[in-house]
């Protein structure tokens, strides 16, 4: 039987595939606010794999990466959503 | 242009400041047990600051206290260095001596980590997070107060135009 | 293999199903209101599904060996659990808002209360 | 002309570093790691830590902590000077120079 | 517990300044009297420390401070020491130091005077401290990452000083220039600090010379830090951040900037001579230095040949300078392995390091000098400019004493330096010495220029104020030690240079 | 070249294309801020090869709670790293100050135009 | 066991090139900001992966965070355009 | 400790110098003592002499600017002059131009040399 | 004693933070008891103690800016646990909806207004969020005085406030009002 672990690293491969993908969206994106949203789902997805790959690699501290990322995506987020309020038009 | 977010995101950024500097000091004072230490907890801690001042659009006067803070800081860090000087600087002289943050671990090897423990190390870990989250702070303070994002302050006067 | 296995496994599946479909809606929706829909729920639903995963595996393992840094593995993941919940759903509705500030339409919109409610 | 000396300049840097990317020892597998493996067996008897980076980073490399440190205090004294409030009244015209 | 404070010297020169700039923000609170007074404290202090450290070395002989070690002086170099960060407290540093300090001393007080108007002088005061600390601590450290810290606390340091005036666009364009090139430049150092410490696996200067060997890996970390730090020492062609840097600078601290890239020339020499230049045959690198030297002389004299603006003319004096004391030290360094190294080579390299000391010195005093026709008459063009030996006789003097010595005529000190670099050079090529000699004539045209410009000719009447009394004491203080400099060159030579270059060329303590 | 080894070199590959990707912008690019990305971008370069060359295969974290015996990857380049990252913001953050003053006096971000030190 | 963490390296690190030459060839500086940002997001993954979690904590907590923030002021602070009016 | 004697190896000896300032000065003033005797005083005999015309103007308002020194020099030698003085744009990226440019070459010489 | 409730929950809140970061990461108090991995040691209770009361020094004004200290009552805090239940269950029904939009492509979208008459900054910000996890609905905009609140709705409907915020007004009632 393969070991558990494996399982985790396999889905962690996987999600690093996702975001390849949804960074595609950072680069298409025609407005600003998709590029933001392509952002997003690639911090999400982020901090999916590092709490898949601190289970995998047993390392149990390894999962405060992943908080600390999920508050400061956040704030990036919203510094980016903040700027954007202040912008007129929404082309490009 | 109004200068605050949205009434959600004020809420749950008043909701999030305290867990995050809580986190912030967590990282700092376990930094010689697990991964963390002054520079990522006080990265952290300077996070919330710049959550407030992304929701409120606004910064309290505090600009001289987050200055003397960070002197403070390294000061008393090169203090903690020199204090070495009985043998050489740097020297850490309270590890092993049995005093606050003196202890001696009861086993080598893997141990879940004792907090008495790593001597100057974990004073030292204090004293840059004290100055890392006052530097990381002023920076966004004083960044945000050029950019516009913010609410003007009155002190502040705008000479946009250009020189020829 | 073991029903604890199993659950762990399916959990996992759910959660590498989902987090798929935001990665394919976030392509496949027009809009940014749309695409925020799918980026958003299935993105966090999916992560939820991992947190699950490490958490009842985190247990496994404590049941097993009895360590206590597979509980502090759970409460940590828990906390992160909180966090994504929390920070989320709020930093879509930021993305929305600035969004619609902008001045970008929602395609095909059948009515906008909003556009009205500035314009009176 | 110019521009054509920089690309050419600029592809002898990219060759040379691949050149080092291609001649450095393969991934994963120092060979010379006396320094690390003495910190690692070192630091636990000691300074009584379990986290080596931080013993490094504080202790047997302390000093490059203090710069560090020292290097955001002088950068956060430069932006607060910098950005500091302009008496326009005074000081807006430059010294006549030329 | 028996404290040495001689040997603990090393770290008392950084730590000082660093305790120093560290409070002063704090006792600014309290009142501006006392932070200046705390200022001055710092700067004395640290040269106090500097003449305890020399003292040391030129009587006792070098030593290694190790940083957290359990004893002050390791007597048996075990290995493991060497992990650690160590400080190289030999005759080399003691020469670069003391440049560093009698120039920080001489600026500090004179800064008093000169900035009493500005704003935000207790940052002023601080980036003033960290910028002497990261280039005593660059001069010193025996350890190539924490080499890189230093350097980049200087860049970032001296690069918020060059800003200070920020209602200056000019200012602030110089400080970004500056900036960028130091930035990029840190980080192809850092890179080759990596290339170095994947291969051997430590950072220590004495353990990478026992195993540099010379691989393709090693020539291009050379290569990195020949031009980066060649760079930082506004080395021609890389020389053009110098004068908008230079010429940008509150005046005060004008020669202070300089001074920085005077420290990563020392840094560079130290490199080249003690780590790696020697373990790729140093004559490669010799020939490199001495190129560079020579295009630095030639390019930095003629620019100066056409500038109007005083402070720009000599900041390309001082690119011209520079490239003295590159060619002589390559020739030194290109001699190093054959037998001419004893028939001339060691003469080239105690005279490019005692040009380095001098150098240090006048072109302080010139830079100073010049700042206070600036102060006076807020005029920096020379077409416009004149008369104004009438209205300031002391400036006049010091500028006179400057310009004589850089342009190295006998009497002056820069005559001693530059005779030894002519006659040595001589022997390795003699177009060498020629160019030199060309530059020599040119560089005096060019002060002439300035000298007759500013100050000759009929009152105009365009002394507005007077010199304050600290710029006139701070200036004082440097002719006398260009007098002393002019009048014992052979004590210079031999108590401090000829140390200097043995510790250099030698293997490392 | 086989697979493998692709795979075994690629952060060292890595590594140089993020150095060259910076060093060209900083080279070729026009505008003050795209100028600062690069440098950023030529920090991450170096910060992935000093923490690249501390990895040793299969190993640990240099941490001991969680490691089995002394098996950990090196310590010292995360040292290095973290200073590195620090000194990296550091400069980042004085550089745009310059950046916004330059907007201030000038009018302009464009290195075309911020140019009034010559000669 | 290695082979798999390597693949997992190896997407990440594409990743990591693809949003580095995103950020140069973004003509507008916001959307490169957030490539920016995107980039340390995948750098911080792979320190995570070297198993350096104290750089992947400060690599995280500054690039994701303050970098971006601070760009993001210094735009708005100037402008947002590249190019030459 | 101070050396007074002559060093051959290159070290300038000041304190000869000083002698000989002295020994000079004593000739020089003997020279003028010598001359003075016979000088004879004129109408323009304190004014500056300029290419042996007079000079337009009130002479004691003639202000000779940085650009007018060397003018003919820079004139002579503007083949040199002009490409020095053009290379010098103040670009930033020009700066980092020559950056790269001697780091490529520095490179490619080390390689090649050694 | 103007600030003694703020204080207190600020303090509750670090202390219950930092208490549940450190859970089971310290030496245990009682050796060699059953479970015994799940408690503190006495040098993590007394720091933790000790920086939550700092902490709370410094920041009560910015937790409690609306001096609103219905969330002390611990039954509302039972109540909002149980809340998840339903909420969980929603999530899965609108994960299974958008999957369902993403193969079809089926949308219909519009942005409503909805007013649930909630009085509470708390209130409307787990409504506003709530709604942003469910099937369709994505919270836009909100009113800063009244609680209306602007959704995109992907699929639009009729009867806008019973169909998109029924399900939770009276839950969220029960904890927030």
């Amino acid at each position: 039987m393969i070991d558990l672990n494996m399982y985790f690293y396999g889905a962690v491969g996987a999600f690093g595939l996702y975001i390849i993908i949804s960074a595609f969206r950072v680069f298409l994106g025609p407005t600003v606010p998709d590029r933001t949203v392509g952002l997003d789902t690639i911090n999400t997805l982020v901090i999916a794999s590092m709490i898949g790959l601190g289970a995998a690699m047993w390392e149990t501290l390894f999962i405060d990466i992943a908080i600390v990322y999920a508050i400061l995506s956040f704030v990036t987020t919203l510094f980016i959503s903040k700027y954007m309020e202040g912008m007129e038009g929404g082309e490009a | 242009m109004k200068y605050e977010m949205s009434r959600v995101v004020r809420t749950v950024t008043d909701i999030l400041v305290v867990p995050i500097i809580i986190f912030g000091i967590y990282l700092i004072i376990h930094g010689h047990l697990t991964p963390g230490g002054g520079f990522q907890g006080g990265a952290v801690i300077a996070s919330s600051t710049a959550l407030l001042v992304i929701a409120y659009g606004s910064f309290g006067k505090h600009k001289k206290d987050l200055s003397s803070l960070e002197s403070l800081g390294l000061t008393l860090f090169i203090l903690l260095a020199l204090i070495g000087m009985g043998s050489t600087m740097f020297y850490n002289y309270i590890s092993g001596t049995g005093g606050l943050f003196g202890g001696t671990l009861p086993s080598l090897g893997i141990n879940p980590g004792y907090i008495n423990t790593g001597g100057t190390i974990t004073l030292m870990n204090l004293m840059v997070g004290l100055e890392v989250s006052a530097a990381l702070s002023l920076i966004i303070w004083m960044m945000s107060k050029r950019s516009g994002m913010m609410e003007p302050e009155e002190t502040i006067s705008p000479s946009e135009e250009v020189e020829k | 293999m073991t029903w604890p296995i199993m659950v762990i496994l399916i959990l996992l599946s759910i959660s590498l199903i989902f987090n798929a479909l935001g990665t394919i809606g976030l392509h496949r929706f027009p809009d940014v209101y749309t695409r925020l829909h799918a980026a958003t729920k299935c993105t966090t639903f999916g992560t939820i599904f991992m947190t699950f995963t490490v958490m009842a595996y985190s247990v496994r393992e404590y049941v097993i060996t009895e360590e206590a840094k597979f509980l502090n593995m759970a409460v940590h993941t828990l906390l992160a659990l909180v966090a994504l919940l929390v920070t989320n759903p709020t930093g879509a509705h930021a993305i929305a808002r600035a969004a619609h500030k902008m001045g970008i339409k929602p395609e095909k919109a059948v009515r906008d209360d909003l556009k009205d409610s500035e314009v009176n | 002309m110019r521009k054509s000396i920089a690309i050419v300049a600029f592809l002898v840097i990219f060759a040379f570093l691949a050149g080092a990317a291609v001649e450095m020892r393969p991934f994963g597998e120092p060979d010379q790691s006396a320094m690390d493996d003495h910190f690692l067996g070192d630091t636990q008897e000691r300074h009584q830590v379990n986290n080596v980076v931080t013993a490094v980073l504080f202790d047997y490399r302390g000093l490059d902590t203090l710069g560090e440190a020292t290097i955001l205090f002088s950068a956060v004294s430069g932006v607060l000077t910098v950005l500091r409030e302009i008496k326009k009244d005074e000081k807006e015209e430059e010294v006549a120079t030329k | 517990m028996n404290f040495d404070i001689f040997v603990h010297s090393p770290a008392f020169i950084l730590g000082i300044p660093l305790l120093f700039a560290f409070l002063t923000p704090l006792v600014n609170r309290l009142s501006e009297q006392l932070r200046n007074v705390v200022f001055g404290i710092g700067l004395v202090l640290t040269a106090f420390f500097v003449g305890l450290m020399s003292y040391q070395v030129l009587t006792e002989g070098s030593w290694l401070y190790v940083f957290g070690a359990n004893q002050p002086e390791p007597q048996n170099l075990l290995s493991y020491f060497y992990f650690r960060i160590t400080f190289v407290a030999d005759s080399f540093a003691v020469l670069a130091t003391i440049t560093i300090s009698i120039t920080a001393v001489a600026a500090g007080i004179y800064s008093y005077g000169f900035m009493k108007d500005e704003t935000g002088l207790n940052k002023f005061y601080t980036l003033f401290l960290l910028t002497l600390a990261g280039v005593n601590g660059m001069v010193l450290t025996g350890d190539l990452f924490n080499l890189f810290v230093w350097f980049e606390v200087t860049s970032v340091a001296s690069c918020a000083l060059v800003a200070f005036r920020n209602y200056r666009g000019r200012s602030v364009e110089a400080a970004l220039k500056y900036m960028v090139l130091s930035t990029v430049g840190g980080l192809l150092v850092l890179f080759s600090i990596g290339l170095m410490y994947g291969q051997y696996g430590v950072l220590n200067y004495a353990l990478l010379t026992q195993s540099i060997s010379g691989t393709f890996i090693d020539k291009l970390a050379l290569g990195l830090l020949v031009v980066i730090f060649a760079m930082k020492a506004s080395s021609a062609p890389m020389h053009m951040w110098a004068p908008d840097a230079y010429s940008e600078a509150p005046g005060s601290v004008t020669p202070f900037i300089a001074i920085t890239s005077l420290g990563s020339l020392f840094v560079l020499f130290r490199l080249l001579f003690g780590v790696i230049g020697v373990n790729v045959d140093p004559s490669v690198s010799g020939t490199l230095l001495i190129i560079l030297g020579v295009l630095s002389m030639i390019v930095g004299v003629t620019m100066a040949l056409v500038q109007t603006d005083l402070k720009r003319l000599i900041a390309y004096l001082s690119v011209s300078q520079v490239g003295y004391m590159m060619m002589a030290v390559g020739v030194g360094l290109a001699t190093l392995n054959s037998a001419d190294y004893q028939n001339f080579g060691t003469l080239a390299m105690k005279g490019g390091l005692f040009h380095m000391i001098n150098d240090g010195v006048y072109k302080a005093l010139l830079f100073l000098s010049a700042v206070a026709v600036v102060h006076v008459t807020d005029i920096r063009s020379l077409n416009k400019l004149g008369g104004l030996a009438h209205d300031m006789p002391y400036t006049t003097v010091f500028f006179l004493i400057g310009a004589l010595s850089i342009a190295g005529i006998p009497p002056l000190s820069g005559f001693s330096s530059k005779l030894l670099i002519y006659q040595s050079v001589y022997l390795y090529s003699p177009v060498l010495a020629i160019v030199a000699l060309v530059v020599s004539i040119i560089t005096l045209a060019v002060v002439g220029k300035a000298f007759f410009n500013a100050f000759l000719g009929p009152d105009q009447g365009l002394a507005e104020k007077k010199v304050p009394s600290s710029m006139l004491f701070g200036m004082g203080l440097l002719t006398v030690v260009v007098i002393i400099f002019t009048l014992f060159p052979n004590l210079i030579v031999s108590e401090i240079v000829s140390p200097a270059v043995k510790a250099l060329v030698g293997v490392m303590p | 070249m086989s697979w493998e080894s692709l795979l075994l070199m690629m952060p060292y590959i890595t590594v140089v294309l993020l150095m060259v990707i910076g060093l060209f912008t900083v080279l070729f690019k026009k505008n003050l801020i795209k100028i600062i990305m690069g440098i950023t971008i030529m920090q991450n370069g170096a910060n992935l090869f000093l923490v690249s060359l501390a990895y040793r295969s299969g190993e640990y974290a240099p941490i001991f709670t969680s490691a089995e015996s002394t098996d950990m990857v090196m310590p010292t380049p995360h040292a290095l790293t973290l200073t590195s990252i620090v000194i990296g913001l550091a400069t980042t953050a004085l550089m745009l100050s310059f950046t916004i003053m330059i907007k201030r006096h000038y009018g302009s971000i464009n290195t075309e135009d911020v140019r009034r030190c010559k000669e | 066991m290695s082979e798999i963490v390597l693949i997992i390296q190896f997407l990440v690190l594409i990743g990591l090139i693809l949003t580095a030459l995103a950020v140069v060839f973004f003509k507008d500086l916001i959307s490169a900001a957030i490539a920016l940002g995107a980039s340390s997001l995948l750098l911080s993954l792979q320190f995570f992966l070297l198993r350096a979690p104290d750089v992947a904590i400060a690599e995280a907590a500054v690039g994701a965070a303050l970098t971006t923030a601070i760009f993001i002021f210094a735009i708005k602070s100037t402008e947002r355009k590249e190019g030459y009016k | 400790m101070i050396d007074i004697g002559i060093v051959l190896e290159g070290i300038w000896s000041p304190i000869v110098f000083i002698l000989v300032i002295i020994l000079a000065s004593i000739v020089a003033y003997w020279l003028y003592r010598m001359g003075n005797s016979q000088y004879e005083k004129t109408e323009h005999s304190g004014d500056p002499f300029i290419s042996g015309n007079r000079p337009p103007g009130d002479i004691r308002k003639i202000h000779v600017g940085g650009d007018n020194l060397f003018w003919g020099l820079t004139k002579a030698l503007k083949d040199y002059f002009d490409p020095l003085i053009e290379g010098h744009t103040g670009k930033l990226n020009d700066y980092m131009y020559w950056v790269v440019v001697t780091l490529a070459v520095v490179l490619v010489y080390i390689y090649l040399v050694v | 004693m103007k600030r003694g409730k703020a204080f207190i929950s600020t303090f509750l809140l670090a202390l219950f933070t930092y208490l549940l970061l450190t859970l089971a990461a310290g030496q245990s108090m009682v050796e060699e008891a059953p479970l015994s991995h799940l408690l503190w040691s006495l040098e993590e209770l007394v720091l933790g103690i000790s920086v939550a009361l700092i902490v709370a020094s410094l920041t009560d004004h910015i937790l409690c800016r609306k001096r609103n200290y219905r969330m002390l009552n611990p039954v509302r805090w039972i109540v909002m646990l149980v809340y998840t239940i339903p909420l969980f269950i929603e999530m899965a029904k609108a994960n299974f909806d958008v999957a369902y939009r993403v193969i079809t492509g089926k949308i219909e979208p519009a942005i409503v207004k909805i007013d649930p008459e909630l009085k509470t900054d708390l209130g409307v910000t787990f409504l506003a969020n709530s709604i942003t996890l469910t099937p369709g609905t994505l919270t836009v905009d909100v009113d800063d005085e009244e609680s209306e609140l602007y959704i995109h709705w992907i699929k639009v409907g009729t009867d806008p406030t019973e169909n998109i915020a029924g399900r939770f007004v009276k839950w969220i009632r029960r904890f927030a009002e």
